[in-house]
């Protein structure tokens, strides 16, 4: 992966060290992010709630994700008689896909032969903008697809939600490109060997924060699934695998957004003593509590107050926090 | 640089066939019934009346546009924040303008409504 | 072959099968939803030129954002797929020549001109060099982009609303 | 490397489509995903243009970057003008517009 830029490997021996690295994150996605994640958003919601949560599959309930997985493995694969069964196929594969990329971009630790990251590209902040706008087109497939107006309704919710939170998020990561001059996001933790920018911006920590909620479709701002309205909004018609990789899109992209604050906020890897690999995991999860613990926080917004948050709140707030900041820095400078 | 694309190509094309296998185990392995209201559209139990193909409200649309404008004036963004630190105080007072102008569309689409939800 | 090659030829063909599915496809939402592998087949080519930073524009403002948009007006609209509708007028046939003669008309120029090579390298960072040239050479492009795009937020806005 | 011509050749043949979608449509959103296309294309050119003619300078890259912003606003007025017309005619389909016509 990342380790030493050996520049004249053979071409075969790239290709199999590419192929490693996606099988080596699709799985821990899949078993880190996905199972343990919804596991955890299980045992957290429980003892939350006061009771336990899962307990007979496994010690404490630990097979739990495992069992579920076998059984949807043999759930009936149903296509609706209505559905546009090509539109309905493919978006099971394009949501789940858009939210891998991401990890592209994410360092997860630092080894002796340099970061340990799928690959450090150029432009890592704006990839990681772009491969997760590409979410809304699945989202939309899935809501069109269906033919189900439950189904319809979530898409069209969780499409303008989610683009009206892309602009706001957008604004947190220039300020962030802007401290540290490059939009490489191992230079970005780099620079964060003083201070971590969630102190010295945690207007914009916050701003990313709620943006990356907001994105991954989570309670508060839930009302593209609101069980209780829309059944499970665009995902209402897929059974068995197929909802699995909805599950793992979902999953898989909210581990990706809290990373990415890990990364760009809170120093990514580093941390004194421990290893930095450890370090890590330690703050992802910090984050992933921090995201179920607003899941029982807080109520479900309406939608126009979820705009109205957006647009008359966020995006004139992070606005001014970029001017704010670039006045500093160019203060500072001089 | 290319390497590193080539490694991002291999990651999606990778991705996508381990994302598909379990597309294919369910194929193989999952029950088919041919009981014909498996297949109706899910409302709740009660039979669906017509197509969920239907019109809906221009809403969606107005924000979306909103969107897509800020969006693209946010791009522009990116490249200036990578130079600001090495830039003088000029790259501010551009921004600023930039910044400026933008802001003068939100007052308008605020004012005439279009952030309105109603 | 080298691996740029197979890389160009592979990408050309997702763009030019997706793009005649656009064209051709009777239902239009298919239409808009191939729209999305071949908006990232033009993102492939351009990281092939060594334009990465265009590249993630392509992806963020194309495929992010105005297949959206097209989503969303084709879902407001006409509501289902077209199918119902006559998706094609009466000009097919000549359409289709006329397409055909300027297509080839723009391949006989191109492979017949000797295109000259300039000297140099690309820049290793283009979003560097592309902010860089906006804080000089480009500034006016800077600030007019704006001012495009707040008059046509105005005039899509007063189009797009309900009169009262 | 691939040379020049076959990038060109590419953005001519993805013109061409873009074009028969704009003369042959009759659904108004069909022919703006067609004027898409034919930007496309030129980017591509443009791009292009921008390693193989001069690539000591970005200008290539930022005028493709202008054309991509001019696409969205186009986008946005233009479908936004389909759903105007849309609303007080009720049609989509071009040739069916035809108020001004005598």
């Amino acid at each position: 992966m990342g380790l030493a830029e050996a520049a004249a490997l053979p071409w075969y021996v790239e290709l199999w060290r590419a192929i490693a690295g996606t099988v080596l994150i699709f799985s821990g996605v899949a078993v880190v992010a996905a199972m343990f994640g919804v596991l955890l958003e299980r045992k957290i919601s429980g003892w939350m709630q006061s009771r336990l949560g899962p307990k007979h599959v496994g010690p404490q309930g630990l097979l739990q994700t495992i069992a579920d997985t076998i059984k949807l493995l043999q759930k009936e694969n149903i296509v609706p008689r209505n559905a546009d069964a090509t539109i309905f196929a493919s978006a099971v594969l394009v949501v789940p896909l858009a939210a891998l990329l991401d990890y592209v971009v994410i360092p997860f630790g630092t080894t002796r032969w340099g970061p340990l990251i799928f690959r450090d590209l150029n432009i890592g902040v704006l990839y990681f903008a772009a491969t997760s706008s590409l979410v809304v087109v699945g989202i939309l497939m899935a809501g069109w697809g269906s033919n189900n107006k439950y189904a319809l309704i979530g898409g069209l919710r969780s499409a303008s939600q989610m683009v009206s939170y892309e602009i706001p998020m957008g604004l947190a990561l220039i300020t962030v490109a802007m401290l540290a001059g490059s939009l490489s996001t191992v230079k970005i933790v780099d620079a964060q060997a003083g201070w971590w920018y969630a102190v010295e911006q945690p207007l914009a920590f916050l701003i990313f924060l709620i943006a990356a909620v907001a994105e991954v479709n989570r309670v508060p701002f839930d009302l593209v699934e609101a069980e209780s309205e829309l059944v499970a909004g665009y995902f209402s018609e897929y059974t068995g695998m197929r909802f699995a990789l909805f599950q793992l899109g979902e999953y898989g992209e909210m581990f990706a957004m809290a990373a990415m604050a890990v990364t760009l906020f809170l120093g990514g890897w580093r941390g004194p003593v421990l290893p930095p690999v450890l370090w890590f995991v330690i703050k992802l999860y910090a984050l992933i509590f921090v995201f179920m613990w607003v899941r029982w926080t807080y109520p479900r917004f309406r939608i126009d107050q979820l705009l109205n948050f957006a647009w008359k709140v966020l995006i004139p707030v992070g606005l001014l926090n970029l001017v704010v900041t670039a006045f500093f820095v160019m203060v500072v400078h001089r | 640089m290319l390497l590193d694309w080539g490694y991002v190509a291999i990651f999606a094309i990778v991705g996508t066939l381990l994302a598909a296998m379990p597309l294919l185990v369910i194929w193989l392995i999952s029950p088919r019934s041919d009981y014909p209201q498996k297949f109706e559209t899910y409302e709740s139990g009660v039979p669906a009346i017509g197509q969920a193909w239907a019109q809906f409200n221009v809403r969606y649309y107005l924000f979306s546009l909103v969107f897509v404008v800020f969006d693209v004036e946010i791009i522009y963004l990116y490249p200036w924040a990578v130079v600001y630190r090495k830039a003088g105080p000029v790259a501010f007072y551009d921004m600023l303008v930039f910044l400026a102008i933008l802001t003068l569309g939100l007052v308008y689409a605020w004012r005439k409504g279009a952030l309105e939800w109603v | 072959m080298t691996g740029e090659a197979i890389a160009f030829y592979g990408l050309a063909a997702v763009i030019l099968v997706s793009g005649l599915v656009v064209v051709s496809s009777p239902n239009i939402v298919h239409s808009a939803v191939a729209l999305v592998p071949a908006f990232l087949g033009i993102t492939g080519i351009y990281i092939l030129l060594g334009a990465e930073f265009v590249a993630g524009i392509q992806v963020l403002i194309y495929a992010g954002a105005i297949t959206v948009l097209v989503l969303f007006v084709i879902m407001l609209t006409e509501g289902g797929t077209g199918l119902r509708q006559r998706q094609r007028n009466e000009q097919g046939p000549i359409g289709a020549s006329v397409a055909v003669a300027i297509a080839v008309l723009l391949i006989a120029g191109v492979t017949h001109t000797t295109w000259g090579r300039g000297a140099g390298t690309l820049p290793a960072y283009t979003p560097g060099a592309i902010g860089q040239s906006f804080l000089g050479t480009n500034l006016l492009v800077f600030e007019g982009t704006s001012l495009v795009l707040l008059v046509s937020l105005i005039g899509a806005i007063i189009i797009a609303r309900k009169e009262e | 490397m691939v040379p020049l011509a076959d990038y060109l050749v590419l953005s001519a043949v993805v013109f061409a489509l873009g074009l028969y979608a704009v003369v042959t449509r009759r659904n108004g959103v069909a022919i703006l995903m067609g004027i898409e296309l034919m930007l496309n294309a030129a980017n591509i050119n443009l791009v292009a243009f921008n390693k193989y003619a001069a690539p000591g300078a970005v200008q290539g890259q930022i005028f493709a970057l202008i054309v991509i912003t001019l696409a969205a606003c186009e986008a946005a007025v233009g479908l936004a003008l389909v759903l105007a017309a849309y609303r007080s005619l009720e049609t989509i389909h071009v040739d069916e517009i035809n108020l001004m016509r005598w």
